[in-house]
């Protein structure tokens, strides 16, 4: 192998790696919480108005009242929020926002955004409450359903896994 | 044709296989442009010769060989075929080896195809451009015309005609830059006889082009029309140099098969002994064979006449390609044959292992290892499987013969027997036929026909592959066989010498016909004559027995 | 060390893994708490259930067929005996005889045309068996949906076309063999004398066919198929007989296997009954192109012993039951160095 | 011209077999055209890319890759992991195809050094080597996974905490290079971006061939002695095939299961040989040759035949399974029979060469019909 061809597949080599890495920056996926609780940001209290319309990235928006949360899925760190509000004054707020890479669910505050807070605050990381498991469900996914009247087979017979 | 330097220059060329000696002291030239005639028989050396040549890797995980080789000026010692060909020696052989699928541009270009560059190549080699069939094509072109045939770039090899195929071979070794010698393994056998005079004009347009050719072949009419010079071998060693021109293929036949002096003599005393006692009897035809022919690959009988008698030992032989194997194999319904097979009287079925068996004829293959051994079975299994099939031997019958129960022990005592009788070195008649030696297989396989008891025994190459001890000792074996139970024996053999020490009459095999048949008496010379085709324009040779 | 590498290279490192493996599970099984007698009366169960199967890939094998991955046609002419048996509603020993019988009848059948079929392509037998017998066991699962079956305990209850998935056969012919004769001792232990006597008594009608003018014939084809042309010997014929014997053999193993496992598998049950089988035969020491009793016995005893104590000393031990992995690993890992090592023996 | 037409019919019967089936077949089923020609479309773009992964080892004489069962697991590898770690949409499938590279080539490299091994029965020992495989594959997806390869998300695993579950959801990435570019055509929604990835592996197929490589794998395919004697590595030729194979068989998994959503972590592989390699026969390849058509005959065929048997079973005996076996058994015929073809056709063509020996006043050698189906 010569050095320069040893040079361009380290190159190649190294290029997938970047590649993968990057790939990884864009396609990483995460679930936004659109939040309208109100938010205390610098001693201010900030509120959502009655009925607004929301839609991320441009997809169809979702109309929200005060106090709730609807969840998005988004890939990649780079989005844009386009609120419409529908109640009280009449206007449409644009905005963009990024994601940290490993934050995998986040909380995008509608009432920062609107309140002119500073960027920071309009995501924060949201913690999952832990959950009991559902062991029932859990155990319909764990074993394809076998088939009422079969046996278990004491596998003397089936060699190979089914088809 | 003089040159001043030769192109090849071979020098003290010795070479032993397990200290079995086939090849000494082998020394000659070929110069620029010369067409050299390499002849002699199976087993001469001639193809040993050419692997030490070649680099052959086989050459040097046998030990090496002795000599040196000078090819263009300098020594050379190749490592491997590829050494030879990049260094300018082509060859081509005697089987095609063409890509059946491919077109002629792409076989004579195999593996050296011309390619388009491309940035891939960095990154994944070489390998990854795409062939640039134009400059394939042109180039494929040229080395054609060189032959001064013509010949369609872009025709499938399958598609095409026997002699189109020799001549793909030939231009792919003319495709190769700075090609300076080529040689040429029987390049004829497979072509008739107007494609061979089209190959040989080839040839000698080649040579006028400064291209030096080594020519191997049984055909000698063919050498001795083609070459310069010719060179035979025997034995593994040189016995003549000589030009072509003023030759005859009788001379160079006789040179071929002949032996030393002292070795003639002693067959010749050895058959002067036994001439008394076989040919004074006028005894009855025990077989006799009529226009057979024999479908067996390399060794095509197309119509052959015999007949044997009772009790003699009838020996064929021919040189390699012939025939003469074919003929065993045709009557033992081994290869797909026809005609008729008279023995005693009656027809033999044809195509049919068991009827040839049942007629009590039996078998000895030239192909021990795959024909005349179940290698992964004992001693004991070997010798008796045919009798017990065939014959019902060492079987006891149980349930009043409902079933027939394998009788271990008649077939170990059956072994025993034959073990003291040929002297076969085993541990014992449970010991698998693939661990002896090649001389004791053959024991084996002689013991398995001698179970039988046949009237007829067809013997094929008996003491090919095994030591010289072992040879006597089979040669030996037949003798007393023949003598002690009058039983008839056909020998083929490759080996002359062999055939004329031990048979009363032999045959001579040529082109998948019976050339001639002579008494073991007759002079060497005159069997040579026959091996090589017996020139029509001479004077034909006087024919003993026939039919 | 010479001897021992010797030992090594004709065993097979493979077989020599598997069984210091085997003899480390029943090592290991007394101090895990894993009761022994139970584990090798299962074990002898097993034997007695999949012996015959076992047996069965011999005759094929010696013909120079190689291994026969098209059992499942044999299994088919089993499941068509006892299905037919219970329709025609025999129960006890009768049922299981008229099973067999019929068994065979179906089995001598599907040879026939298996056989032909294999002598004419000759080289590549193992493959076109693995796929012949996968698509006779689907145009089987047609027929079991629309063949006219009528007995109550086979056909599907309600609204269902055809045989049922699974059918029990107790209160026909469950456990027949394996109670016949049946030593018990303990709780624990259980010699299932009647499959054990049976597996033997097949073994011994091999052995005796093996040592007759016609084995003979068979094992000399499988040795050197030219030889035996040579002498005399129709090839075809031998490996004819060869495939028939397999055949009739699976279908008689598999009644055997449902009398001890209590149910008949129908529909895609039989698709890699051949499986288990070859490999037990390989661990065995068999070669694909030649098989002894001694292989079938050795074979039967590590495999079935492998699938016995695996689960049992690995749920013990670990809490985890890796004996399925183990199982496909074991057994298609031995297929595939057979395959891969007995290149010199091709002809 | 009639024995041209004749050939015709011998050379694509067994295509000529199956368009005549599905002709019977679908007004049986009584499935409206619309819903088959949607259906037909989404199988193509699904499917094809796996297919076409067959051809080179066909080329390089090695016969049907069963063992591209290997590169479905290294691409299922993959998108485990990018859905363990969420990576969605594009990116997300093309992290799992460079995750499931390394790991194709070094199966593949596996794969295509046994079968040197066993030259002569690759097929067998691939079909063997992928049984082996799966239980290596069960053995880190079940049992490693979670506890010696770090899974980090929690839903992925089993409740007892290690080992992947039986079904593996893909929303993240879910049909997302089949909707890259919408298109809708009459009501059908045509998966344009999964048509062009096909189309440039075609192009990828057929430039290959064209390249030294290539060529030398044509040769290693016909004759492996000659082409070792002029100086192809042989072996090493070989292994590349199969890499190759191994590798677009797990891009075409990714591809195969982005579409469907889901991945079926013990089993979604396992039967991705088999259908591949009926389908490729149905199109009418051999064991010996097999075309970019072929795939694309092939993948229509067997699946109209799939969409269709069991709904035409049920209405003709009121069982939807008679047409879930059939088409299993099609599938398991349809390789059942190529392969008989195949040993068929090698077998009288030995025999025929033999005969072209013959010499004078031989009877002319006897007539040995090839096996037509």
């Amino acid at each position: 192998m010569t050095s320069r061809s040893l040079f361009q597949r380290s190159c190649v080599l190294l290029g997938f790696i970047a590649l993968s890495i990057y790939l990884f920056y864009i396609g990483k996926g995460h679930s936004l919480l659109i939040d309208t609780n109100a938010v205390t940001i610098d001693g201010k209290e900030l509120r959502s108005p009655e009925t607004i319309e929301v839609s991320i990235d441009g997809k169809p928006a979702e109309s929200m009242g005060r106090a709730e949360r609807i969840l998005v899925l988004v890939g990649g760190p780079k989005h844009s929020i386009t609120i419409e509000v529908i109640s009280g004054d009449d206007r449409k707020v644009e905005k963009q926002f990024t994601i940290p890479t490993f934050m995998d669910s986040a909380i995008v505050s509608v009432p920062a955004i609107l309140g002119d807070a500073p960027s920071e605050s309009w995501i924060t990381t949201f913690t999952a409450p832990p959950v009991e498991e559902a062991p029932a469900e859990q155990m319909q996914h764990e074993q394809d359903t076998p088939e009422a009247t079969a046996p278990v087979s004491p596998d003397a017979t089936g060699g190979q896994p089914k088809p | 044709m003089d040159s001043a330097e030769p192109i090849l220059s071979l020098k003290g060329i010795g070479k032993s296989f397990y200290g079995n000696r086939v090849l000494a002291d082998v020394s000659f030239d070929v110069g620029a442009g010369e067409i050299i005639g390499l002849v002699g028989e199976n087993g001469a050396g001639k193809s040993t010769l050419m692997k030490i040549l070649f680099g052959m890797p086989v050459i040097s995980e046998t030990g090496g060989f002795e000599g040196s080789i000078f090819f263009n000026g300098k020594e050379a010692r190749f490592k491997t075929p590829f050494d030879a060909l990049d260094a300018g020696i082509g060859m081509v052989h005697q089987e095609f080896s063409l890509i059946p699928g491919f077109t002629t541009t792409e076989n004579i270009l195999l593996n050296r195809e011309s390619l388009n560059s491309s940035v891939l190549v960095d990154i994944f080699g070489p390998r990854i451009s795409t062939l640039d069939r134009a400059t394939m094509e042109s180039r494929a072109k040229s080395a054609i015309d060189k032959l001064g045939v013509t010949l369609d770039p872009n025709m499938l090899i399958k598609e095409m005609p026997v002699g189109h195929k020799q001549f793909t071979e030939i231009a792919r070794e003319l495709c190769r830059e700075n090609v300076k010698l080529i040689v040429l393994d029987e390049p004829t056998a497979v072509l008739t006889e107007s494609e061979a005079e089209v190959l040989l004009s080839t040839l000698r347009l080649l040579a006028s082009e400064g291209i030096a050719i080594i020519f191997i072949s049984h055909r000698l009419r063919e050498v001795v029309e083609l070459c310069d010079r010719v060179v035979v071998l025997r034995d593994g060693h040189k016995i003549e140099d000589f030009p072509a021109k003023g030759s005859s293929t009788k001379q160079i036949a006789s040179l071929m098969v002949g032996r030393s002096m002292e070795a003639q003599a002693k067959i010749d005393a050895a058959s002067a002994a036994r001439s008394t006692q076989s040919e004074s009897d006028a005894r009855e035809t025990i077989l006799s064979i009529e226009n057979l022919w024999v479908d067996m690959p390399g060794e095509t009988v197309r119509n052959v006449n015999l007949s044997v008698k009772k009790g003699e030992i009838f020996g064929i032989g021919g040189l390699a390609g012939q025939g003469k194997l074919g003929i065993p194999n045709g009557i033992m319904g081994l290869s797909p044959a026809g005609g008729s097979v008279i023995l005693n009287g009656t027809p033999v079925p044809l195509n049919a292992p068991r009827a040839a068996l049942e007629r009590n004829m039996a078998f000895v293959s030239e192909d021990r290892r795959g024909v005349g051994l179940l290698l992964d079975e004992g001693i004991d299994w070997n010798i008796a499987f045919t009798a017990m099939q065939v014959q019902n031997k060492f079987l006891k019958p149980i349930l009043g013969g409902l079933f027939l129960w394998r009788s271990d022990a008649a077939m170990s005592n059956l072994a025993e027997e034959y073990i003291k009788l040929l002297e076969i070195k085993c541990t014992g008649p449970g010991q698998r036929a693939g661990n002896l030696s090649g001389g004791n297989q053959q024991k084996v396989c002689l013991a398995k026909a001698f179970a039988l008891r046949p009237d007829v025994l067809f013997v094929s190459e008996p003491t090919r592959g095994i030591d010289i001890g072992a040879k006597h000792l089979v040669l030996d074996t037949l003798k007393k066989y023949n003598s002690e139970y009058g039983t008839t024996i056909v020998m083929v053999s490759s080996e002359l010498e062999e055939l004329r020490s031990v048979c009363d009459r032999i045959a001579i095999v040529y082109e998948g016909r019976i050339e001639g048949i002579l008494p073991h008496t007759a002079p060497i010379e005159d069997f040579g004559i026959l091996m090589a085709g017996a020139d029509r324009d001479e004077a034909p040779v006087a024919l003993v027995g026939g039919n | 060390m010479d001897s021992m590498k010797r030992f090594v290279a004709d065993f097979g490192l493979p077989r020599i893994i598997i069984t210091l493996y085997l003899f480390a599970l029943f090592f290991a099984a007394p101090f895990v708490g894993v009761n022994l007698p139970a584990s090798i009366s299962d074990t002898m169960i097993r034997i007695g259930m999949n012996g015959i199967m076992v047996l069965a890939l011999v005759p094929m094998i010696q013909s120079g067929c190689g291994l026969n991955f098209g059992l499942s046609l044999g299994v088919i002419a089993g499941l068509l005996g006892a299905t037919i048996s219970i329709e025609m509603g025999y129960v006890g020993a009768w049922g299981f005889v008229a099973a067999i019988l019929i068994s065979q009848a179906f089995g001598a059948v599907f040879g026939y045309g298996y056989g032909k079929l294999l002598n004419r392509v000759k080289g590549g037998e193992m493959m076109i068996a693995t796929y012949v017998g996968f698509s006779s066991v689907m145009i089987m699962s047609i027929a079991w949906l629309i063949l006219p079956f009528k007995d109550p305990t086979m056909i599907w209850g309600y609204g269902g076309t055809g045989l049922r998935t699974t059918i029990s056969v107790e209160g026909f012919w469950r456990h027949i063999l394996d109670d016949f004769l049946v030593i018990q001792i303990g709780e624990n232990f259980k010699f299932p004398t009647g499959a054990i006597l049976v597996f033997a008594a097949m073994s011994f009608l091999i052995w005796v066919f093996f040592h007759l003018k016609i084995g003979t014939a068979i094992t000399a084809v499988g040795s050197n198929p030219t030889y035996a042309r040579a002498s005399g010997i129709n090839i075809d014929r031998m490996r004819f007989v060869s495939v028939m014997m397999s055949t009739m053999l699976g279908a008689l193993g598999i009644i055997v296997f449902q009398q001890s496992f209590g149910f008949i598998q129908l529909y895609e049950g039989p698709l890699y009954m051949a499986f288990p089988a070859v490999a037990a035969i390989l661990i065995g020491g068999a070669g694909v192109n030649k098989a002894t009793l001694t292989n079938v016995f050795i074979g039967a005893a590590l495999y079935q012993g492998i699938l016995t104590m695996t689960p049992s000393i690995f749920n013990a031990v670990l809490k985890v039951d890796m004996s399925d992995v183990i199982r496909i690993i074991v057994s298609n890992g031995m297929i595939l160095y057979a395959l891969t090592r007995k290149t010199k023996v091709a002809k | 011209m009639s024995s041209r037409l004749r050939n015709f019919f011998i050379d694509n019967a067994v295509v000529i077999l199956f368009v005549v089936l599905i002709a019977i077949a679908i007004p049986v089923s009584g499935l409206p055209g619309t819903f088959l020609m949607q259906e037909i479309l989404t199988r193509l773009g699904r499917n094809t890319f796996l297919v076409i992964a067959l051809l080179l080892p066909i080329m390089a004489g090695m016969g049907l890759n069963f063992g591209m069962v290997l590169g479905a697991m290294a691409g299922q590898l993959g998108l485990i992991f990018i859905t363990d770690w969420n990576i969605v949409g594009i990116p997300g499938l093309l992290l799992a195809m460079i995750i499931s590279l390394p790991i194709s080539v070094f199966l593949g490299w596996l794969c295509g050094s046994i079968m040197n091994l066993a030259k002569g029965r690759e097929m067998v020992t691939g079909f063997i080597l992928a049984f082996f495989m799966n239980g290596l594959y069960m053995m880190v997806v079940l049992y490693a996974m979670g506890s010696l390869i770090p899974i980090m998300n929690p839903e992925l695993l089993l409740s007892r905490g290690y080992g992947i579950r039986n079904v593996v959801g893909l929303d993240g990435v879910r049909q997302s290079l089949d909707t890259l570019i919408p298109l809708k055509i009459a009501g059908l929604n045509i998966p344009v971006f999964s048509f062009l990835i096909i189309a440039a592996v075609s192009y990828f197929i057929i430039w290959f061939r064209k390249t030294k490589i290539g060529q030398d794998m044509r040769a290693a395919g016909q004759d492996r002695a000659v082409s070792g004697a002029a100086g192809i590595p042989v072996e090493q030729t070989r292994i590349l095939a199969i890499i190759i194979s191994t590798v677009l068989a797990g891009i075409g998994q990714i591809i195969f299961l982005q579409n469907l959503g889901t991945i079926n972590t013990t089993s979604s592989h396992e039967q991705i040989g088999m259908f591949s390699i009926a389908a490729l026969l149905i199109g009418g390849a051999s064991v010996t040759k097999a075309s970019i058509p072929n795939v694309i005959v092939g993948v229509i065929l067997f699946h109209l035949l799939f969409l269709v048997s069991p709904m035409a079973g049920k209405n003709l005996i009121g069982s939807g399974m008679l047409g879930e076996y059939f088409r299993q058994f099609v599938s398991y015929g349809v390789i059942a029979l190529a392969l008989v073809l195949y040993e068929w056709k090698r077998v009288t063509q030995e025999n025929d060469s033999r005969a072209t020996l013959r010499g004078g006043g031989a009877p002319a050698a006897k007539e040995a019909k090839g096996g037509a189906a």
